[in-house]
């Protein structure tokens, strides 16, 4: 299970990281919690988020803004993520927590640590068997942003 | 780019509102004088939440431009503040964001203030053994962090190192006053803070957030969804000295509305698969969709839709910025409504769907001017004064910005 | 380090071209200085490839030292070029470094650009039901960003923000022009792009790369392999002015050759496993193994046997560069050709076996002149005068770039 | 197998980081293809590389020149690669992707991001039944290089 | 910050030591005056041990402020130093921290120097068959780095630019000089070596070594463990210059000891575990169990029980510095005493137990004053002078460090 | 074997990251060596640490005084390891190399890259039959540490 997990989180970033940002929506279930916060706010209990959606529909949309609505700058994200920890599981639901650096790189060459964090993850078997993100928090140890964030993480 | 600019800031300001010099975002020099005759002048600064220390003892730390600035509940209740710089040689009093205290020790060595800032106690300072320490003639009370005058207005807490001069009210202005009021009518609630650092002069951020010319034009989120078009009813009010706007935007028509028609902002191509978080609830008993709110040079309130956040700019050097977002709720949300605006978040804020570009569009500038200095931004949309106006076309209040941004500098 | 020099530049500049004062590499206010006199000067800039801009509408992007420049085809087929800032509020127009465009809109307000960089038109220029909008009596043909003038020569563009003055031909000179036409005599290709930062002056790499003294003595690889070694046929070509320079190397003779004798630079116990990248195609009739070119102040072309590459320096502050790569083919290449350039890559570039140490040694000189501000550098190799020479055992062509570098200084 | 390319790809990169250059070549077939390139240049269909080798014998060469012919200051790359990924398997011949960051330590400690990007692999067992690098083109996800490449990535 | 400040630094020191002005801290002017004054002044700088050099041909490189420094042990056996610059266009002449070598040759174009930096050879002087090369009239001896006057005390090598002036012991002065022979009376063995950059300007840290006031205060460690207290015997040592100063704590007494109640480094609460670091060897025979001693600008040795280090401060800008930790044993150290070296080395260093807060408290202060270029600190405990005091609860020694900073400055 | 260790070394960073500090102890035995040094001390023979402990006691004690001693900023670490390999083993002791980087977030945001180097680990299992480290040898590619190390790597 750990290895699927990791195959999971894996192709989770590649999408990403390639560019296939379509894809990404795809690795959650249609009802689904992302949201991206900083471990200041999750220590004390706020609960909003810079991107928070409850549906993979939501996660469709943002992708689409992107494409469609949004300005940004060209930009890529290099994701290093450790090596998934399984922390809890119970009637099909497996929590999971992940490391991860995000390195952005923009047009001009310029690289920066964008993100550095942990995923808290639920996963599960969708209908098909595949393994899906039911939640997915992620945590960025940084309370600040460089410019916008644009691309998920 | 370190490197300070070709003309001297002092006599080359071009006549009127119109026109700003490019050398105002890049030279080291004005933004050395701006800390000087604007972040330690007479200005107001938004310096946190009035519930950010709520009980005698808690402290919160914030800052003035680069003088960092310690807030405090005192005995009494009232909200004091001041320098966070040790009296004795220099070192911050606090180090965390926040907390609750009895009195500040510096760790240095150890001096001790009051809650008010006051010194209160000096480590040794008769020595040991009748050696060393401080001498006999040395006055606790003629030594300390500069104290600030404070104010708090609908639950902000402001301050300024002017010992007298204009209250906030009267700075902010009567039109304005009512917007914020509209706003900030009950007890508010943290639901989160974000910093978003921005690679621009801090100016060109305070002024894109006074451009009402820009939001349907840059953010496609805004046009395609008609949260704000300028064809939409609303407009902006300026301060008689340009200190505070704010900018509405009504509730759109539901019919054809072809003013954008062929511009890239106008996507009627895109829809959402998952609309649930445009469904606003109206909660301020008017059809305003969006207003926002500024008071210079640093502070401005956000009302999109349901979307409630204060933002707080501190510059970082001549070309750089941080920009403190706390996002709010009312102390009193329905579940219901607290999910709306959770949803909402969305819209604003470092990854919101009609704010990310404010975040980029700066640095465009910064960069686009990186040979400039020579010339000048034209600033004529709406005419020449820094006048309210019931339209959004218009860059009345960013003429007003500068007309209270010469004020300070004496420019 | 951001701190400026001890000396004022004006007034000290030592008699002749062979002393170079330090703090020519380290004053902010030099950087500052050269941007308006050199980049924003009469000095003709290298922009990019004709073949970057084919079609009409094709654009790319590029500097003139820190003035961001968009480069065009425009609808007459002519190659225009101007600055990259909106001429309302100084946005980037273009935030790509190329494409194809219609016309240029810049993305904060909305105001349009045709391919010449023309001010067409203003979003709501007329306001909103009579509301806001732009004064009757504003201009547009008295707004927009400053136009370039180009000139394009053997497929490289060229610009100046000098309205007149001469053109690159005879900036250039016609001894060094014949050794541009050598080597681009025929339509190139883009085979790759890339760009290296070296943390040095930008002043200090093309001293480099016109110092044909070093780099038999830097380069081991040159020197073993004798792809260039000083006792090789050759020698080097300066303008009259400076501006231009070429410096060739002869294929070796196959005999002994001891004038290397003990340095370290010859390293005779060093033999390839692969040599098959060494076997040069002679492709331009004649026993020029290699040829380096350059343009005052920002180009090069290189000609290292097979390897072809123009390189452009854009500096970045005083103590940092850029130099963007990119590596040619000929559009008629046979596969064997290509496939040789593709190993002789190896040579030059960022990783290139005779060109590594370039990125390198500026930052030596950058940081070995640290405290260096009353010093001055030594180039008396080949004597005093900046002359065309049947050597390269000779720092005539750095010389030279002095004598250029003074004359638009005013120095 | 994922296992043994995770291990082969650790070995490369451990050789490399811990200074034993002279055993980086060895993790490649005699006939193969070692190309250092960008992500725009890839993108674009660029074919030159910042290195291009296409013999093991190449490979030894330029780390021979490393020694003995090129000068530059001491300095040490520190690998950090994510789990591969397999993305083909023909006859014999595995194509894997896998992440990776490149931190270059200067003698002097400066630390920096020196490179980030993605392998894009094909690996295949040699005569001995060792996995070895048919090919490995190095994508980085930035087309800026500080100073110079002198060490392999 | 790279902004000047306010006041010219000229002109506007208060008088007295009991006030310094935080300009001195964030001005780049100040920084640069100080390389000029200072560095490359008449004071000594300490360059590297003596055993680092050990043989003919061993080199060690190092720094003056700024200036790179080359240390060599030359052919009869002498420690010399010289500027890191080649004489011909200023690379650095060694690339690396150390090594053995015949001569020095530069990578750039292979000037040679012998080992006390002349220059001896230039690579093609005569040119190649006749043409190129340097002039006839070149004279070698005319060129060459700048050349150190250097000294070595008690296995310290130390360096100036100053030909003559007062040699290093008197300029130690008796008093200090006795301590610095107490702690490296034989020879002593690199153990570590390390560099911790600290995010201020160098005064601070210097102040920091010299402020005997602040160590039981700040290092709740000391405190709690009896390692240094105010209450504890010693006292400091300021030389007549104020260049020296030396600080020392006796053995503490076993009894109570209330001179810290209520203060947060008393921390009677926390114990250790496994607290066999802590049983330290007499080595010096007297019973000091902690001396701390420095030589302006930049050396510091330091004595914590059987912990031995000397550190040197290398500026990096107005607001940064590194400090370079060598870890020391003596060379005839039994293995139980060597293994009782290691375990203290949890004592000091960028992660020791007693000196970690150091390395931030720095910082503290460069934040602390980011907006306080008017205010002056206080430097008042122990009066007004800078003599020795038999107490630390004083700060003398900080006053001593800035009546020999502005002799250095005449300021 | 390895997956274990992977698991223990996840772990360990994961208490460090997550401000555990109190569980860090732990993972190593009461007999152990914890050493902080960098390449170029390791390679030279410097047996100085920056931080040196030769008993999992003097761990604890660190980690007291972190809690109850030492003046510090708030700060956090985000470890991203590479997967372990094993070098060696003899009579149940085996030896690990495992690269590292870990990313320091300050109180106000700002991240950078703290530390890059190779754990040297030789653990074994405890009483208990679980995978402890006998010694961790943390060896720092720079020389420069950057402020203060407090939190331990
Ligand atoms: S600096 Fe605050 S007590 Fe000394
Ligand atoms: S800045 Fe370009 S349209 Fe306003
Ligand atoms: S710079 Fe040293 S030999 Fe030329
Ligand atoms: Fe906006
Ligand atoms: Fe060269
Ligand atoms: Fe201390």
């Amino acid at each position: 299970m750990l290895m699927e997990i990791v195959a999971l989180s894996g192709a989770c970033s590649a999408a990403i990281d390639s560019g296939r940002l379509e894809d990404w929506p795809g690795f959650f279930l249609d009802r689904c919690l992302y949201k991206v916060t900083t471990a200041d706010n999750y220590e004390k209990g706020y609960e909003a988020g810079l991107i928070y959606a409850d549906s993979r529909a939501m996660l469709e949309d943002r992708i689409a803004a992107l494409r469609e609505a949004n300005i940004y700058e060209r930009q890529r994200y290099r994701h290093i993520v450790g090596m998934p920890s399984i922390v809890g599981e119970a009637d099909g639901l497996v929590a999971v927590e992940t490391s991860f650096l995000v390195v952005r790189t923009m047009r001009d060459g310029e690289m920066m640590i964008f993100a550095a964090g942990v995923y808290l993850d639920k996963v599960r078997r969708d209908a098909a068997g595949a393994w899906r993100y039911a939640e997915r928090i992620v945590v960025c140890d940084s309370q600040r942003f460089d410019t916008l964030l644009a691309i998920p993480l | 780019m370190d490197q300070s600019v070709r003309e001297p800031p002092s006599g080359v300001w071009p006549a009127g509102l119109t026109r700003v010099p490019y050398w105002v975002y890049r030279d080291p020099d004005v933004a050395r004088d701006e800390q000087g005759r604007i972040f330690e002048g007479p200005s107001w600064h938004y310096l946190c939440l009035e519930i950010d220390v709520p009980e005698v003892g808690d402290f919160r730390t914030t800052s003035m431009g680069a003088m960092p600035v310690v807030v405090a509940r005192a005995e009494d209740g009232a909200i004091v503040a001041f320098e966070n710089r040790c009296a004795h040689r220099g070192s911050l009093i606090c180090l965390d964001d926040g907390g609750k205290v009895k009195d500040f020790q510096c760790v240095y060595h150890a001096w001790r203030y009051d809650l008010r800032g006051n010194l209160t106690s000096i480590a040794f300072r008769r020595g040991v053994n009748g050696q060393g320490g401080m001498p006999d003639d040395f006055r606790m009370e003629a030594h300390g962090p500069r104290k600030l005058r404070t104010t708090v207005l609908c639950g902000l807490v402001f301050g300024t190192l002017a010992a007298d001069g204009p209250d906030l009210e009267s700075t902010i202005g009567p039109e304005v006053l009512v917007r914020l009021k509209r706003v900030l009518h009950k007890k508010v609630e943290v639901i989160g803070r974000f910093t978003q650092h921005m690679p621009c002069n801090w100016k060109l951020y305070m002024e894109n957030v006074r451009d009402t010319y820009h939001a349907s034009l840059l953010h496609t989120f805004f046009t395609t969804f008609r949260i704000t078009r300028l064809s939409q009813g609303g407009g902006v009010m300026v301060g008689e000295n340009g200190v505070a706007h704010a900018s509405t935007t009504l509730a759109a028509a539901k019919g054809p509305d072809d003013s954008y028609a062929g511009m890239r902002a106008d996507n009627q191509g895109f829809r959402l698969r998952d609309p649930s978080f445009m469904e606003a609830v109206s909660e301020f008993n008017d059809s305003i969709n969006l207003q926002i709110l500024s008071v210079f040079p640093g502070f401005i309130l956000q009302q999109i839709h349901n979307a409630l956040a204060v933002r707080q700019i501190v510059p970082r050097g001549v070309d750089s910025m941080d920009l403190h977002w706390t996002y709010l709720g009312f102390a009193d949300d329905t579940p219901a409504l607290r999910a709306m605006r959770l949803k909402q978040g969305n819209l604003a804020g470092p990854a919101g769907f009609v704010s990310m570009e404010d975040g980029a569009v700066g640095g465009f500038v910064q960069r686009g001017i990186a040979a400039a200095d020579q010339e000048a931004s034209v600033v004529e949309m709406g005419g020449a004064t820094a006048d309210s106006a019931a339209t959004r076309a218009t860059e009345a209040s960013v003429r007003g910005f500068w007309k209270a941004w010469r004020a300070g500098m004496g420019v």
